[in-house]
């Protein structure tokens, strides 16, 4: 192997490799990378973090992989683009000695995994909209992108929760790209057929969505919104459930997930025994457990992990809201 | 008289509101030049392009060799044995020179390209033509306007065409290089193939030509033997008046006066 | 008649109905006919959907269509500019996210006040345009790589300018929610934008009549004026009378129509849009006339971004927020095919600003068609491009008529 | 003698292996008509270009009215008040033909371009010099070879030139339309402008140059006033030699032997 | 000397060393160099990248580089050809992704052997290229709105064929990944290669040597024959020995490199070749000299897809699974920026085959380079742009000396 530092003890330079797959949502930017890169930092000083993002693109993230380990990189922190092409990474990187970590997405034949488990994080989403609903009435869904692996398995946990209880689903849409834009046009039109007071409930699969289905309704008149679901607790979400504009988010307390992930590469790197581990397809994984924000836990959940601060939620528009939900 | 080897009746062809052609009837026959001469924008080149296949026409009827033929494009007329030189030439600028003189008629030996005959070729070309062109290895685009001219011309050689077409030719050429034309379409002439070509020379027309075909706004205004007309008759077909600003420059310079040719010797129209 | 421009002998000018009828036969044959092989592509799309779904023909659908065209139509005035111009601008998508993203971080973080935000995001717009500007005639990049090279760059500047919590709601009540979602003319307004408009055209027309006959030039005849002022007129007043079914003429797309109406009369009827189709046919040629050939391409470059902005402005306030994904990939696309399926050629030199006004009415009725529909995502990319290419192939026919009959 | 409007000394181009210019001197007096001739490729469109600011000089001096200038490009040369219709006409083939005349001086009223005012001034210009141009709303792609001169020609008289050049004016021109172009070019000089022709018609030339340069291979070969010299010694100091074939055709259709003129009369060299 | 093609007086012909040396000063000041603005950009690019962190001219990362610029870098070359036709094709990204999916479809689902997967495959690429260029030459319809058609119509198709499964890893012992990602030639077949590139360049230039001097034309010296050969067997040599520190010359680079060898001979010695140049600089002269214009084409996009499929094949074995995103909008763009970064004008006409491999490289080469010292996603952006620019306006300034010295 190329690992050059490798098999000594001590963790001199060691390098770590954070592949994050995209740039469209904030959360890997803003959370994971600085969470992942302070955590490396507290718990070996030495440690170098090297930080490379693939922009949605599985061949770019194959690169990347390629050069982290040109790089000398003593562990690959990888949350893949498409978890399942990414055994290919895995079995080039084993061959180079160096072990990978699947980050938040699963991998088949990965050394270990941390995440939040993408199917229940939909199932979660639909149960919340069966909890608002009371289990009857029409709604709408609109997934992820079709041309994002990672949107199926959501699609996949929605619909199991779905499915089975009362809710007529009226449409639903695969949005190109995740866009808002589209979410926005989409939901509108839907109003030929629906009008928006009929409607009991819009599953959206992430914030972003949820955002564009929250514009479409305001522009299209509504009275009274329907609950309508996200993910990614973006901070436009909270601002949203807080205001009562958005029934819930799915919040995955990355700060968490980060560290665990941080612990157990430096762990890695200085070839230390990984313990207290659980099964997961036959790989040893750390199964982390997503919340459900909404209006009434935002200050449990959001805040309290100071993944957002009061003042960054309560500006002056979302101020009177705020206070409302007893937020200070 | 021999049988034509190109024969036009009622050739009629309208761009937009521009009824550009009204009737033409047109003949060549193997061995005879034919000049075609006329105003600018009396349907010279249209007429041209219609035969080469560029334009199609709305209507009347086309012979070659006795036979009606339909001509669908430049590809169907090359193939009926015409070959054209167009008044704007029709080169590809980002090509050499070498390239465009063989351009569609390409030399190859074993499936690729013979450069070394092709250029070797053009040199030979080009000199018979007295070209004054430095190198043949550089694009179109970096030749002077009669130089590019020469070249057009040298690409009618390449083959071995029935009609040759004549737009012009000599336009932009030198003295010299337009005598080397001149000799030249009497060289087509004595090898047995029709010639058409158009100038507004009219001694070069005179030269040359057999027999002249008038075209004004369009439409058959007058046919000559080249042993029946004078330049003044000719230059009154043409204006359609006789009393024209020509008469009056060359009277002005002669400082003399010109009798003015009536305007009744001429065939009023063809059709 | 013996006006100077009717004096050539060979000019076909028989004006008894009859002729003029064959006339019109004549052109549908040789495909001289602007923008109408468009408007059949999209007036047979409207019928296709209308038989699948009665809803999309309805008031409010169209009302919708409308408000959806006018964010990304906005850009694609500018891109009819470049392409005029025969270079391209790959980049209004991520000027349109970059300047959403400055307008909404000014209006939410800053504190600034609302026109003081758009304006800012409209200026940074116009600057970037002046660079892309200045490095094509300074250095002669090609505008391709230019703008390419700004796609990354800009997009850049908007994930750095949103910062780290991403996505910013604009505020609830700020006026442009109000104007991109919610502001229509009310109906006796429309109607009288109908008259504005009809005799806004009758009084132009009446102008240049009399003009050309005291220049001695030949003139349409009176009546036919005064007949396409009141179809004029009637057409704008149905169309408002259909939308007032449902919420009316939004102000949003009334400003895109409206700028779209006002650019065509800058390059039909001014020096610098005589200037911008001439140096699109032929740069040389215009070179050599003495026009001050680098300023026309800056300025449109300019005018390009600016519109990009302003369109990221609009898309702003519709979403009413601005995320990383403002003015993503798709963006680009659609602004450049709006253009070219318009009719406007890639080339330089030929086109109208009305094929962004058309190309993206086709544009959006696919969308929205199949959004009513609702189908697969798969089976929707399929049918977006066969109805897409069926819509150009009209227009493409048409030219093709027009080329083999040695017109164009 | 007046001072000449406009004199180069000692011009020099290059075009990567061809030296097109050699030590070029010429002058341009007011009220002159001074003729370029050369064979094709001599390099007479490429000083014009120079002088029209379309190509920079590699080394060399212009003066315009005694002062020494640098032309930096075609606007700076329009400002210095020279006019030039240039032999590949330079004309926006998408445009019509009212736009292309006043390309880059349009009229305007109100900030608006005054499109009536521009279209009876353009059938002024062209009536002028006998276009015979059907429309002049038709895109200059629809034009003949001749009308589109025509109207690069009428460019040149729209504005107010101190020197007009005009690249070989007449060479697609029609009878008519080539006496009307000679017309003006002696109505030009009568209003005490410099002018500067290019053609290979020696006829024409004679009858309006008072002053020809002969360029030959991109050097000055030779410079003649007008009544010092013959017809045959034109086209021997063009082609750099008198048995050339342009006497050789002029001997063969007379019938008769004209005496070659001992080239030893010709200055060998200017510079 | 009485060369026939050195006759002319006006010729600059001095052959001193002297002379050759203020020549190649004359030619850089003129702009007159081919790919070697393009090549200098490239090596700034190098330079930087590894005085910012030395790994990145390591021989593993030289291989690497080598091998993620293969994939694309085969699609750029179909882009080549459609470039210098003045056309362009938005789809290639979608198609590559759909030939990929059928081969894994085939492979996995279907159980067909390796070999017909890929020839089904192709011929997929090949039957939509033959497709779009029956549509552009009987429609007319302009190839941008065409290939954005393809691009949607054909991302459905993928989707399709993939089915609801999505992702389909190739197996592992499948051939199609052992030659994508470990194949290499072994050292001593490096150098027979270097050895043999040199000998066939110096035999080329021999017989065209004597065929020229047998013709009466002008000859190089035969002594700078041999030293070119000598420094480009040298050259091979160097790279080949570089890279045997690492893995080697990889088998797909190589292929990649083969073809655009052999598309170069194509277009520059075949009469097809010629005619691709010709039709690309003036249409109507072509059609006009009896080309058949339609069929050029139509082999040149069939040829263009059959690039991307073949790209998409190759992508499918280096990715070593194909999934939705396989050919997603970035290779699109990567694909023709290549083209146009390595100097082939958009406007056809002008260009060699050679800017798909410069072009990929200096891409490759930035995206490498950032990878390797790792920065912010945001910085990556607005510094790939920067350093895209950079590197063209290098090749731009010269192009722009060479249009003022006016031999352009
Ligand atoms: N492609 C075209 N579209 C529209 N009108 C055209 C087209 N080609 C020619 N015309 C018109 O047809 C008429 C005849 O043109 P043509 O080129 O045949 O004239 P010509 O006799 O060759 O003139 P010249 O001596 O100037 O070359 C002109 O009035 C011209 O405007
Ligand atoms: N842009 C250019 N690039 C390279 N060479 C050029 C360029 N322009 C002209 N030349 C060369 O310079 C020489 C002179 O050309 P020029 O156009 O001045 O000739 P000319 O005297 O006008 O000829 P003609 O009578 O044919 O118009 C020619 O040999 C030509 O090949
Ligand atoms: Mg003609
Ligand atoms: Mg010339």
């Amino acid at each position: 192997g190329s690992n050059d530092d490798g098999g000594s003890g001590s963790d001199e330079g060691k390098t770590i490799a954070l592949l994050l797959p995209e740039t469209k949502t904030t959360r890997y930017e803003s959370f994971d990378k600085p969470l992942f890169e302070a955590k490396v930092k507290e718990l070996c000083d030495s440690c170098k973090v090297d930080y490379l993002n693939a922009d949605q693109d599985a061949s770019k993230q194959q690169q990347q992989a390629e050069s982290a380990i040109t790089n000398g990189a003593s562990v690959l922190v990888l949350d893949p683009v498409d978890g399942k092409a990414a055994t290919t990474i895995v079995k080039s990187a084993q061959g180079s000695d160096v072990p990978v970590v699947a980050y938040d997405r699963f991998i088949e034949g990965a050394d270990y995994y941390i995440s939040f488990d993408n199917e229940r994080v939909g199932q979660m989403q639909g149960e919340a909209l069966i909890e608002a609903t009371g289990g009857k009435g029409d709604i709408l869904m609109l997934n992820g992108s079709p041309t994002d692996p990672n949107a199926a398995q959501f699609k996949k946990g929605a619909h199991s929760a779905i499915d089975g209880s009362g809710l007529n689903v009226v449409a639903e849409y695969d949005n190109p790209d995740w866009s808002p834009d589209n979410a926005q046009k989409f939901t509108s039109s839907q109003f030929n057929k629906v009008d928006p007071g009929d409607l009991a409930g819009v599953y959206a699969a992430n914030d972003g969505q949820a955002g564009g289905v929250f514009a479409a309704f305001k522009a299209g008149g509504a009275a009274e919104l329907p609950p309508i679901t996200g993910q990614d607790a973006e901070l436009a979400a909270i601002q949203r459930i807080v205001a009562g504009q958005q029934f819930m988010t799915v919040y995955k307390p990355i700060k968490a997930e980060a560290d665990q992930a941080a612990e157990l590469a430096v762990d890695l790197a200085n070839e230390e025994k990984i313990s207290g581990t659980e099964d997961f397809q036959g790989v040893p994984s750390f199964i982390l457990d997503p919340i459900a924000v909404k209006k009434d836990n935002v200050g449990d959940t959001v805040v309290k992990d100071e993944f957002y601060s009061v003042e960054d939620i309560c500006t002056s528009e979302y101020a009177k809201a705020c206070e409302d939900a007893g937020l200070s | 008289m021999t049988a034509p080897v190109l024969s036009m009746r009622g050739i009629n062809k309208r761009f937009g509101a521009v009824q550009a052609l009204t009737d033409v009837d047109f003949d060549v026959r193997p061995g005879e030049v034919v000049a075609l001469v006329g105003d600018n924008g009396a349907g010279k080149s249209t007429l041209v392009k219609i035969i080469a296949g560029v334009y199609g026409a709305d209507s009347g009827a086309i012979e070659v060799e006795g036979r009606e033929v339909q001509i669908h494009g430049p590809k169907s007329a090359q193939a009926l044995g015409i070959a054209t030189v167009f008044q704007d030439l029709a080169l590809a600028d980002n090509l050499d020179v070498v390239a465009n003189l063989f351009l569609g008629q390409e030399a190859t030996s074993t499936g690729v390209l013979d450069e070394e005959t092709m250029e070797s070729r053009s040199w030979e070309l080009l000199r018979q033509l007295s070209a004054k062109i430095p190198s043949v290895r550089i694009p179109i685009a970096a030749l002077s306007g009669g130089q590019r001219q020469t070249v057009a011309i040298a690409r009618s050689l390449v083959g071995e065409p029935k009609i040759v077409m004549l737009d012009e030719p000599t336009a932009a050429l030198g003295v010299a290089q337009t005598a080397e034309v001149l000799n030249l379409i009497e060289r087509l002439r004595e090898s047995g193939l029709g010639v058409v070509v158009i100038s507004h020379n009219m001694a070069d027309v005179q030269a040359v030509a057999d027999r002249i075909y008038v075209l004004r706004l369009g439409r058959n205004a007058a046919e000559f033997h080249i042993d029946d007309v004078t330049t003044d008759q000719l230059v009154a077909a043409i204006t359609g008046a006789s009393d024209n600003v020509v008469a009056a420059r060359r009277a002005r310079s002669e400082g003399a006066d010109v009798a003015p040719n009536p305007q009744g010797h001429l065939p009023e129209e063809n059709a | 008649m013996s006006f100077a421009d009717r004096a050539d002998e060979r000019l076909v000018q028989d004006t008894s109905p009859r002729a003029m009828l064959s006339n019109l036969g004549r052109r549908l044959r040789s495909g001289d006919l602007g923008m109408i092989p468009v408007v059949v592509g999209l007036v047979i799309i409207w019928i296709v959907f209308y038989s699948l779904n009665d809803r999309f023909l309805s008031a409010r659908n169209l009302v919708e269509l409308s408000l959806d065209s006018a964010t990304i139509g906005m850009i694609s005035v500018g891109i009819v500019l470049v392409l005029l111009l025969g270079e391209i601008d790959l980049s209004v998508g991520s000027v349109s996210g970059l300047s959403g993203s400055v307008l909404a971080v000014l209006l939410v973080y800053q504190g600034w006040p609302l026109l003081g935000s758009i304006l800012a995001a409209l200026c940074a717009g116009l600057l970037i345009g002046v660079f892309y500007g200045l490095l094509y005639t300074r250095f002669g990049v090609p505008s391709f790589v230019i703008t390419l090279a700004g796609l990354l760059a800009f997009l850049g500047a908007q994930l750095n300018v949103l910062g780290k919590n991403g996505t910013v709601n604009l505020p609830g009540d700020s006026a442009l929610i109000e104007f991109a979602n919610f502001t229509f003319l009310p109906p006796w307004l429309s109607y009288v934008l109908a008259a504005v408009v009809g005799t806004g055209y009758l009084l132009a027309r009446m102008r240049t009549l009399s003009r050309r006959s005291a220049a001695n030039l030949s003139t349409p005849r009176l009546r036919s004026v005064v007949v396409r002022a009141v179809v004029i007129t009637a057409a704008v007043a149905g169309v408002a009378w259909y939308l007032n079914l449902d919420r009316g003429i939004g102000a949003m797309p009334l400003l895109w129509v409206g700028v779209i109406i006002a650019m065509d009369f800058l390059l039909r009827r001014t020096t610098w849009g005589r200037h911008v189709f001439s140096v699109g046919g032929n740069e040389e040629a215009s070179r050599r006339a003495g026009i001050g050939v680098d300023r026309v391409y800056v300025s449109v470059f300019a005018l390009c971004s600016m519109f990009a902005a302003l369109g990221g402005v609009l898309a702003a306030g519709r979403l009413q927020a601005v995320s990383q994904t403002s003015g993503g990939t798709d963006t680009n696309l659609m602004a450049i095919a709006a253009a070219v399926i318009g009719g406007t050629s890639l080339f330089g030199g030929r086109g109208s600003v009305y094929s962004a006004l058309f190309g993206m009415l086709v544009l959006q009725s696919i969308t929205s068609g199949l959004n009513l529909i609702g189908v697969d995502a798969y089976v929707r990319y399929m049918v977006t491009g066969a109805v897409l290419l069926l819509a150009v192939t009209i227009d493409s026919l048409s030219r093709q008529a027009r080329k083999s009959s040695g017109s164009g």
